[in-house]
């Protein structure tokens, strides 16, 4: 999976509900390189996540990336509770056209509870199994929103490593999170992108 | 004045009412809408202009 | 100078606020005359009595029921493929406007109904049809109001529209197919009899033109005042920015 | 993009069985208006393929606030749309899915309820016939409706409000059918209208719903 | 714990309109059953009554997954068992909630789809009286289905199977009152019956349902 | 609402599932304390609480703690979407007797978002009117599962020098979390009190 690849996000403005909340952020993720989102809550982080990865069009800038080479993870994991650990991982697998998630079973810990049903897990299990379905994309760009809410400090490590041998297989990710990950990342604050209010002085602009 | 409407005046004369009830309320209904968003609307421009 | 200029907020406030006075008079002259005519002036037919003073009422609203989704689905077209914001609002203001003339043809439709046929409602194809655009105009009216994000309800109930209109025009041939029906449509049509047509057919046609008028009128107010809610929007979300 | 079917048949099965639910609905509706309306065999066989057909399609109605619904709550529809397999092909999967746990059990167990009806001889062969030609019509539209509605709160109300008026002309042409068949009349056009609809639905409306969702998960 | 009706109320009306909804889609079931059985009068006022009952019926039984649905989806309920008011009270609450935005404007708007259906002249006041005296019952009863089934995924299927056997008996005196009311028949017994199933209902069944909720909460 | 108040729980065993997952717990948790529940993913934590809150019932042992002084609050925050944050608050004030609800709104840094809709609220911000939420129970032990879940650093330092105040006001807290909230307070490792798997000997053991 080792190809060219790079996020160049130039001069972007995203919007939630119809308001900019963000704008000009622009930077560059090369293969090999973590970058994390900082910034306090309500800025508009997942906003900014949630265009990167496609799911609401950007009012303005550019985002280039090879396309299908994303992978978003959000706050909701996509889990379903009545499937077991192996059974969800195994359908993410074929729906992203991979095979084989003994590798994510181990490096998030998950081989005891293959057979559990995923509403049976505790909150931090049901985040494992959340980020465990990133290896079983076979993406290299990773998209993250707040992976570790709920883990506990080992399975933090656990991110970390599997984070970090991510980056040296060529992959690259961007993480948004307010704790400290325990690996050497970029930064990005995006509290200086915040979107300005505009002057809403011409009557069409209620329309941009 | 009013004509002759026989055994049917309940119906000619309901059908009238009715269509005339509610066409009024139709347009009393958006005119007090516009009304009001448009009082609205002046409120909102004006605190902006305020703050700047 | 293109016509879409029209479809610019601030032009379509101007303008719309040059035409509004003329059309609203027009409106109530027409509707005033046509109607005063039509109740008062016009003799009683052989087979309807009294009862065919109803149709200056009912055959008008009827028209402007199918118009005024006709009308929306140009303006939902027009939105998707041009995105104008304009085309979007005068579609969500048409609608209870339709619902309204649906509504008046059905009920009018009803009282005609007992004394002509002995029931109020009959399963007849052109009563069914109209109850099911009674349906599709209340779903339409329920989409706008449930989604919150306004581009996004604008494009949702323009997909609706068009589908709905598809399955509309099915369901219309479908309930033909179902039942050959009572209404009196081209059977009883007035043009045909020439000696009674022309006393009731002049105060028809004006009160047709009244209707017109009067769901033009209706939808430039309603749409002007979409257009002021939006703005009002946009500035209390910058507000908030702050 | 089989792997989506399996899993919502999967989970159909599951979760208490989408199977037999679906079923169970219908059999209730059918069992319950005989006690609304009264236990007179002449007039229940008169409304049997009405009825039949206004609780399949009620059955389908039901389950259809399901099809995106849990996707969407739990994550898994962004998911999805970010994912190499494109949104119609999700949505038409979804559809298929629908099918096989609502229209295809209701199909299969049609019959069986007639006879509760008393539904003329001659019609079970055209009850059979005209939902199985019917209901894959039902399920792609309710997916179409279920699309617009996704991630609405309470959104299961005014999916039926937005999906009955659809279903309308399904309904007639097949109730007609069965009623026609069981007088012994041509049934040609209505069965040809229903093949109709379900060909024109299935190839138009994935495109639709795929629009309303992503839509929806701005 | 007035606040709770009163939010529940409020949500409602937030929510694109609870009331109209319930009330769209008995409309819709008793537009769609001429379509199915079809147009000739005679036969529709022969089933009217049962029709409009049953149309009230599953009116109800469409909107009773949301009962709980929501409080346990968002953790409210959790919150709302370890409130200082008693869980039965909120139990009450909620059937009122239900009742208020589902069998009220049922009850009221019933008359016009008599019409609709050729409901005889006589019938539309039992009609009325009937509905106003049932749905209670209904409501009441399918909060406790809710509360059996809180908690599960894709439990309203589920739902209306374990409620629609306990309506069976509101159904059959309500219709029966209605139907005798249109033929001028004494309605008197089934109308008492009536009263008495809403009268027992509201009184035992909200400890059922809070006994029911506190177990599927643990 | 300053009345002699203490907790007291001993040798308590609670299931998940029906599966006992902690047993022989016991602490005392006096006005005035703060306790902070640690221990890795799926330990029973989560269990625990519930089961102190009154939701599910005790394998064995007891929880003495007078009746209605707990405030619980799970990992959902139970709020409705389409009401704003005074209304969610004011309702959870109204069921639990109280009113006035500005102090809530201040001490979580939510008065500026009063008139907002929850749904339109960022993922932290959502757990702030969570937990503004405790404030309008009036109630003096706050049971908390993982409160600080999304929260940048700012809002957990509210959440702090809230807890501090309830302290000092006669208040109690136990708090699972997997962090450090930056006040002091005991700790309780609930590892060693992870349920052994029991001999299963007797075919009766199956129902216990
Ligand atoms: C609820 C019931 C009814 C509905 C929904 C209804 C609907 C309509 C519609 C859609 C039209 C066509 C308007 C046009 O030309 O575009 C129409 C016309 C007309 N209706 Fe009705 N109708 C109803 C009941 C009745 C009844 C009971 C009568 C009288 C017995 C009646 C008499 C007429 C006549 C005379 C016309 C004009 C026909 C023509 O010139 O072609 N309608 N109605
Ligand atoms: N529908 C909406 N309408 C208006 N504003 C909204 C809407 N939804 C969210 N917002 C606002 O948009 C802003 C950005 O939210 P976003 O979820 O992107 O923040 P975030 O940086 O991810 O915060 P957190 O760290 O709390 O998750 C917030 O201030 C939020 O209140
Ligand atoms: N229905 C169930 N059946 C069997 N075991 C279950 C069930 N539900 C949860 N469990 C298990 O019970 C254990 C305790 O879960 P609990 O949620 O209390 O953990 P926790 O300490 O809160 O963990 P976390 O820090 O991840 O939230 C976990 O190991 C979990 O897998
Ligand atoms: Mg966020
Ligand atoms: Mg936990």
């Amino acid at each position: 999976m080792r190809y060219p690849m790079e996020m160049i996000v130039s001069d972007l403005a995203c919007a939630r509900g119809g308001v900019p909340v963000l704008e000009g952020v622009s930077f560059t993720l090369a293969a090999g390189q973590a970058l994390l989102l900082r910034g306090p809550n309500g800025i508009g982080k997942t906003t900014l996540l949630r265009t990167l990865a496609g799911l609401q069009p950007a009012l303005a800038g550019q985002v280039s990336v090879p396309p299908e080479t994303m992978a978003y993870a959000a706050h909701a994991d996509g889990l379903k509770a009545t499937l077991t650990v192996t059974e969800n991982l195994q359908f993410w697998a074929r729906i992203f056209g991979q095979r084989g998630i003994d590798r994510a079973l181990e490096d998030f810990n998950l081989t005891d509870l293959a057979g559990r049903a995923a509403q049976n897990l505790s909150a931090g299990q049901k985040r494992r199994l959340g980020l465990a379905r990133l290896l079983v994309t076979g993406r290299p760009i990773w998209v993250l929103d707040e992976p570790t809410v709920s883990l506990d400090v080992a399975s933090v490590a656990l991110f970390g490593a599997a984070v970090r041998r991510h980056l040296d297989g060529g992959g690259a990710a961007l993480i948004a999170t307010h704790i400290d990950l325990g690996f050497p990342a970029g930064q990005l604050d995006v509290t200086p992108f915040r979107a300005q209010p505009r002057g809403l002085d011409h009557f069409d602009e209620a329309f941009a | 004045m009013m004509p002759e409407l026989g055994k049917y005046a309940g119906a000619v004369l309901s059908s009238y009412g009715v269509s005339l009830a509610l066409m009024a309320a139709l347009v009393l209904l958006s005119m007090a809408r516009g009304a009001r968003v448009r009082r609205q609307l002046d409120e909102a421009e004006a605190r902006r202009r305020d703050h700047g | 100078m293109s016509l879409w200029e029209y479809a610019n907020p601030q032009k379509f406030m101007q303008t719309s606020s040059v035409l509004l006075p003329f059309v609203s008079v027009l409106t109530a002259v027409c509707l005033v005359v046509g109607l005063v005519w039509g109740f008062f002036l016009t003799p009683e037919a052989a087979n309807f009595g009294s009862t065919v003073k109803i149709i200056y009422v009912h055959v008008p609203s009827a028209m402007m029921a199918i118009n005024a989704w006709v009308m929306m689905l140009v303006t939902s077209l027009i939105w998707l493929i041009r995105r104008h914001h304009v085309s979007a609002l005068a579609a969500r203001a048409a609608a209870p406007i339709g619902l309204t003339m649906t509504v008046i043809a059905l009920i009018t439709g009803a009282i005609w109904g007992e004394p002509m046929w002995g029931t109020y409602w009959a399963w007849d194809p052109r009563l069914t049809s109209f109850l099911i655009l009674f349906l599709f105009y209340l779903g339409y009216i329920a989409l706008w109001e449930a989604i919150e994000n306004p581009d996004a309800a604008a494009d949702l109930t323009s997909v609706l529209c068009i589908v709905g209109s598809v399955f509309a025009l099915l369901s219309r041939y479908a309930v033909n197919f179902w039942n050959q029906g009572l209404h009196q449509g081209a059977t009883l049509s007035l043009d045909k009899e020439e000696n009674i047509s022309d006393v009731y057919w002049l105060p028809l046609v004006i009160c047709i033109a009244g209707f017109v008028l009067l769901f033009v009128t209706l939808v430039l107010v309603r749409t002007r005042t979409e257009i002021r809610a939006r703005r009002i929007k946009a500035l209390v979300a910058r507000e908030r920015m702050g | 993009m089989i792997a989506l079917l399996l899993r919502d048949l999967n989970l159909a099965v599951r979760a208490g069985g989408g199977f037999g639910l679906g079923l169970a609905f219908f059999l209730i509706v059918t069992v319950l208006v005989p006690f609304g309306v009264g236990p007179e065999g002449a007039i229940l066989s008169t409304i049997a393929p009405g009825i039949l057909w206004v609780g399949a399609l009620l059955a389908c109605l039901l389950s259809l606030d399901r099809i995106f619904a849990l996707d969407f709550e739990d994550g898994s529809l962004d998911l999805l749309a970010t994912a190499p397999i494109p949104l119609e092909g999700v949505v038409a999967m979804k559809a298929a899915a629908h099918w096989f746990t609502t229209g295809l059990p209701l199909t299969l167990a049609a019959p069986v309820l007639g006879l509760l009806l008393n539904l003329d001889g001659a019609g079970y062969g055209w009850l059979v016939a005209s939902l199985a030609l019917g209901t894959p019509a039902l399920s792609m539209i309710g997916t179409f409706g279920a699309a617009l509605t996704v991630g609405l709160k309470r959104g299961g109300l005014l999916l039926s409000l937005l999906v009955l008026p659809l279903y309308v002309p399904t309904l007639i042409f097949g109730a007609e059918t069965v009623k026609r068949g069981a007088d012994g009349m041509a049934t040609g056009t209505a069965l040809m209208m229903l093949g109709a609809i379900t060909l024109a639905a299935s190839a138009l409306l994935p495109f639709a719903a795929a629009a309303a969702i992503r839509i929806n998960l701005r």
